[in-house]
């Protein structure tokens, strides 16, 4: 696979490695955060972290789009799916998410909701089209990269006079999201961070500009990697040698694919249809100002919020389940109790065990193993 | 499976369609399953028309297996569900290292499903069975109202005879075992997902469905006290089944990504669709553990055998208290293959 | 990318697989361009200099003896 | 069927449904098949977890059998789709004068099927398959999509032991023998119609729904050498069954209607409803050829068994080429009883 | 079975064939019609034939509902069935009887169309209340029997305010259709005829008034019968008394549920609901004015001929069918080529092979063992 | 007949059967009477002192030695 296996290849990984571990100061302790659940997966996914030397620490962020979306909205779209004609077409990766009383839309459809699993919003546009009975609503998450498609769904739909053609609109914002971590007041929760690998497709989108400012005012060197392997791990090295050299600035790895500027066409796009909603809450961060977008007045006959009715009610996570400070980079999977005795894939009690780019997920699918060689070796 | 003969006229196979007479215990039905199974499944046991086939089998332990088919689409490159049913049911009978023997086949039929469709089905299943030296001696039929199934629902269900001396099964491997895989991985659930419209990519990847116990009588012969246990990794691919092992047998098993037959087409797909090959489904493989001293000739045996090619030692059996899966990636880290509890892929099978 | 297709739609090809995706996003892809894709659209098209650039620095990165 | 036991959360059996992660292959399939399938089909062999079992069998000639079921309701007065499932395999066995040995079992669920419903029908099949003396020894689950089946789809199929010398066949009766009923007909099918919605009708009316092997053992210990054939008259009723025997065996029948055993209440539902008791499904019942000097000694060992209590010498067989079924109505006159290509009655099993 | 068993004592029906087969006069040849399809099954079912003696001959009449429905008004209905949203709701009856083409309502659901069995109008109208978005259209045919419970239906329908119910109406009358097979000139094809066995369920419903025009006018006698075999031998001892006896009446056999007036409250509720065409088609018998029923005008909204604007084009029956000499009396099913060969219940030819009131089926159900009997006495 | 219903149906019973029928076309037919059903609707009530007059008729008609 051109432009893939290239990216994937043990000899150069062990080369970079070498490097890595040649390079680091036996004395520092190598904090970095990879924001985006992309970086998480692949990771794990790679087994990365066994390449890398002890005092190199990864820690996972709150750039997992399912993670974190606080429960209040899953309940909403729950609801939004019980309704009576509504087919609510959702990304697979949402199905398993529970929302309170251990609902989830696998459940929801099981006892009868009409859920359906798309790929694309072009996907869900085709249902709305060939199923002109059903009110077919869109469930949007993401960050900007999933953004983009939900804005040109709903300009399709004007544009084909669809009237049974909806978003529940929960796109976030990555900038605002590091700005929480990174702004957030000193203090017990506080994770110290010597940098971070900047996401790949949201930079795609949004550039290298709009992390300057992390850089700049927060001294946090950001290094943008894409989301094959070596890319992580020469971001790696790159954020180790800034660190090594007191430097703290946007460094771009992934050069074959992001710009200073972005995909501007698509921020054109989500602009035209998505205005910045006042504050959003996110699991682990919150309530976070500017945060999140909604989608403008004058496409509202697609906003399934207006349409429903939806006024989200604030709900309690699992009170045994540590998403939330595992999103914030303060706890690890294995600090969590309910880690892989009641917490497991098939019966998740927090969004990061569910999507492949969740924290405890990847753990658990990939990492566990080290656990009990971590007890052996301790 | 009653098959009178009747003066009727013939059925209409190229413009008809099942209606709820087909299943209704009549002469209509009676007349589908003259005209279409006993016709393309031809044997003297089944054109016996009882409900149930009576015959001797040679002497040895008996193995029993079933499986039900519901694979949407029902014809997909490189098979359908007719021929996967034959195939399905010989191979659980096979990686027991039986001899397949006789097959049952239970039809699920919905009102309106094209005659002409169940031909095809109807006919490549007789060709799998006559592949693969087995004989549909017994069978039923059902229909139900549309909107009650998908087209077809095939069961079926298989016997063989395991020669004397040979016990193979789940929980018989042990530290040091060899694994190995008889060829190219996930090429079947890539096929299956390929047909299918709302996935809208295409490839020229064909199933893999086969019957193996020619392959697997070649590897009895050469290296049977050895063999601890084979299984074809269906559903939930090889991830699953390494799984399923690893906990039958109270094992740990450590295999190298380097080491797995994947064809650059499937890896390609499974790219696209975010899927690892290790979690798609095959039908025409399978995994073989057997004492390290005879892998090699395992492998040159398997090698041999048209079916096995592509035959790969991918890994070996250790002492592991968790009964992990544990695979060394090309990249050069560690991870766990473990079951895929992911949302859901199409009906594979 | 292998077709442009109707409704800025096009052909990739990935080792013999293909898929149609949507170009609605990007501007100015051609027939024979790489592209990063998301849930079924490109997001911008691969530079393959910058590629190439890139897989030089990861070379060069690995550079003296393997652990 | 692989049950690896696994540390997860017990199944929500209570409040739960199927969902397609069910039929992944997955571990919320092996949970579904530990915790509901191998736990009420308790026994060595589907314990082992393999995807077929072996075993020795007792000498003789094999028996295999298959059928699938589709009842609606599944839950009917006197039974439900898991002990239908038994019986029903269990009887074809038993007509060859098979000693029934083990069943296997393929299920294709509906997404949203209740899990509480599946527990019910998988302990009436443990229950069921005990009372009859068989196995469950392998099995299959399959997911469906909403909407692409009706709840639970259940194939069995079955092997057993025909003792030597005895050669049970439908096209083993000759002018002369004698044919008799083991009981009331056509109890099963007004049961599962007085349980439709729309009939709107209601009866005390139990399914005869039962494993008829006890009986036939009898029935063979007795007269084996006598008897011609047994056949189970299923779907179509005592009609369809006497038709079939007549086309197998080249001859022709006559019956009284006087001697024909009816429950008071069906021949009054078949009354409302339009139909005649000849045509009705039966699924606990038998009807057995048997040479005339054996037909008394027939009757009695019949009647001594609890499931043979109302038996009845229905009628004989005679030359005929035109293998006509006739009956002697109770009224005085002849007629022919046909195969049923009326409309079709629910789905009855 | 009280009121049911005491009507089939075999015991009876001996002495009453013996007091017939006393009574006949040898010489005379006596041929009488049961009208009804409903005394057709049940000569055939009870096998009433072996019972008289061979000077006594039944010819079974038009009074077989499905029978007389031209090939013309069933492709109306198959299409009504093809109409996109259209359920049409049916008596189990007509599912099988071929339209052109060889097609049949069987086929059209095979083929995708939704089409219901149902037992009762009250079903059909249930499915309009619970699928409001299908238009039900009720599929009525038959003699006065049916006709109540269609404009029943109709009235229901218009207190309930259903606007998706309609019915396709094909009643017809009794009276008509005797008056076409009394009234029909003497030539090569008319039946001489002795008497009638007079309907059950239709005199029920219109009294034993109507046929005294054919006591009177064509000196017919007729008796009308229950549907019970001893109902029916009786008749046949009456009639033949009648005919001994040079009378010429209507006499009843079935006072247990027959008055002279009928039903008046029935009656009532068809007139409010339905109107006489100036003429109908039957199968065998032609277009006879007067003899069957439409649906008022002051109703049009649930009449389906109306709402789907349904204009019948008279359409052949299979050339080679025999239905229609058969219905008029002139032939019996052995006298068709078809029977029996090309021509079976599972592939009937024309609408005689399909209901169980159908002579060719009674005769292919029942009967048919006395065909080569009868060969080998010849 | 054995039970008035809502909405002018009743509930017959023959032989331990039951079934819901419709009485939209009969007139004074109590709990105890006879009817006579057609396509889930009653007919007419079942004269039983007729019903016996025609039995007795029946009897009589039959009197003499069966041939
Ligand atoms: S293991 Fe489960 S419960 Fe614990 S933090 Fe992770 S998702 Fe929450
Ligand atoms: S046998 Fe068939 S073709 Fe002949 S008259 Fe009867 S219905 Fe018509
Ligand atoms: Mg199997
Ligand atoms: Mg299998
Ligand atoms: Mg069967
Ligand atoms: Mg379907
Ligand atoms: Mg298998
Ligand atoms: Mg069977
Ligand atoms: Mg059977
Ligand atoms: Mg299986
Ligand atoms: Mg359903
Ligand atoms: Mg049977």
């Amino acid at each position: 696979m051109k432009y893939v296996d290239e990216y994937r290849d043990g000899k150069l990984a062990r080369g970079i490695a070498a490097t890595i571990a040649r390079e680091v100061r036996p004395d520092h302790l190598y904090r970095f955060m990879e924001f985006c659940g992309g970086h998480t997966h692949a990771i794990a996914r790679y087994g990365l972290e066994d390449l890398l030397p002890q005092n190199v620490r990864m820690i996972h962020g709150p750039g997992c789009p399912v993670c974190v979306l606080p429960v209040g909205r899953m309940n909403d779209a729950i609801k939004l799916a019980q309704q009576p004609g509504v087919t609510l077409c959702t990304y697979a990766d949402l199905m398993r998410v529970p929302g309170s009383d251990a609902m989830s839309l696998t459940k929801a459809k099981a006892a009868g909701a009409d859920i359906r699993m798309v790929y694309s919003t072009l996907d869900a546009l085709r249902i709305a089209q060939e199923e002109p009975s059903r009110r077919v609503v869109f469930f949007g998450i993401g960050f900007e990269t999933t953004t983009p498609p939900s804005a040109l769904a709903i300009l399709q739909a004007k544009q084909l006079g669809l009237k049974n053609f909806s978003v529940f609109c929960n796109h976030v914002l990555t900038p605002a999201a590091i700005q929480a971590i990174v702004g957030a007041p000193e203090g017990a929760g506080k994770v110290p961070l010597d940098g971070f690998v900047g996401p790949a497709h949201v930079s795609v989108l949004i550039g290298t500009k709009p992390y300057g400012h992390f850089a700049e005012t927060y001294k946090k060197p950001v290094v943008i990697a894409g989301f094959e392997p070596l890319d992580v791990i020469q971001a790696i090295l790159m954020l180790v040698r800034q660190v090594n050299d007191g430097r703290a600035m946007v460094e771009n790895e992934y050069i074959r694919a992001v710009t200073p500027e972005g995909n501007r066409k698509a921020q054109q796009t989500v602009a035209q249809v998505f205005e910045i909603r006042d504050t959003f809450e996110w699991r682990g961060l919150g309530a976070v100002a500017d945060s999140a977008l909604k989608i403008r007045a004058e496409y509202s006959e697609f906003d399934a919020e207006k349409i429903f009715d939806v006024t989200t009610v604030a709900a309690q996570d699992n009170p045994a389940c540590e998403c939330g400070a595992i999103l914030r980079g303060e706890k690890r999977p294995t600090d969590c109790k309910l880690f892989g005795t009641v917490c497991t894939p098939e019966t998740p009690m927090g969004s990061c065990m569910v999507s492949s780019e969740g924290s405890c997920a990847a753990h658990w699918t990939y990492g566990r193993f080290r656990d009990s060689q971590n007890r052996k070796a301790s | 499976m009653n098959a009178p003969r009747l003066r009727a006229r013939k059925l209409d196979i190229r413009n008809g369609h099942v209606d709820l007479s087909h299943g209704a215990g009549g002469r209509a039905m009676a007349q589908l399953i003259g005209e279409i199974f006993a016709e393309n499944f031809a044997n003297d046991l089944l054109a016996q028309g009882n409900d149930q086939a009576v015959f001797s089998v040679p002497p040895g332990r008996l193995a029993m297996t079933t499986d039900g088919y519901v694979v949407s689409p029902l014809f997909f490159p490189g098979g359908d569900i007719g021929s996967l049913a034959v195939h399905g049911t010989v191979n659980d009978l096979a990686m027991a290292g039986a001899r397949p023997l006789h097959l049952s086949a239970s039809f699920i039929l919905e009102e309106g499903f094209p005659l002409a469709d169940l031909q095809t089905i109807a006919q490549s299943m007789g060709a799998a069975a006559r592949e693969a030296g087995v004989k549909i001696v017994t069978g039923d039929t059902k229909v139900v109202e549309r909107g009650k199934a998908d087209g077809v629902f095939i069961s079926t269900a298989g016997i063989g005879v395991v020669p004397d001396g040979l016990d193979l099964s789940g929980d018989k491997a042990r530290p040091g075992d060899v694994i190995l895989v008889s060829g190219t991985i996930g090429d079947h659930g890539v096929a299956i997902m390929s047909s299918r419209e709302n996935l809208a990519f295409e490839t020229q990847i064909l199933s893999d469905s086969a019957a193996l116990n020619g392959l697997v009588a070649d590897m009895v012969a050469a290296c049977g006290p050895h063999l601890k246990l084979l299984r074809d990794p269906t559903r939930g691919g090889i991830a699953a089944t390494l799984n399923e092992i690893a906990h039958q047998s109270k094992i740990g098993l450590r295999i190298e990504e380097d080491a797995l037959p994947v064809k650059a087409e499937v890896a390609a797909a499974c790219e696209f669709l975010g899927l690892d090959p290790l979690n798609v489904a095959n039908e025409g493989k399978l995994l073989a553990f057997v004492a390290p001293e005879a892998a090699q000739d395992l492998l040159r045996v398997m090698r041999a055998h048209p079916l096995g090619k592509e035959s790969a030692i991918i890994g070996a059996c250790v002492e592991d208290p968790h009964h992990f899966v544990q695979m060394r990636t090309a990249f050069g880290g560690g991870r766990i293959v473990d079951w895929l509890s992911g949302e859901q892929l199409p009906r594979i099978c | 990318m292998t077709e442009l297709l109707d409704g800025d739609m096009a052909k990739v090809s990935l080792d013999g697989v293909q898929k149609a995706i949507s170009l609605a996003l990007v501007e100015d892809v051609q027939v024979g361009d790489y592209v990063i894709l998301h849930v079924g659209y490109a997001l911008s098209r691969l530079d393959p200099e910058e590629a190439q650039r890139t897989l030089e620095l990861l070379a060069e990165a690995g550079v003296g003896a393997p652990v």
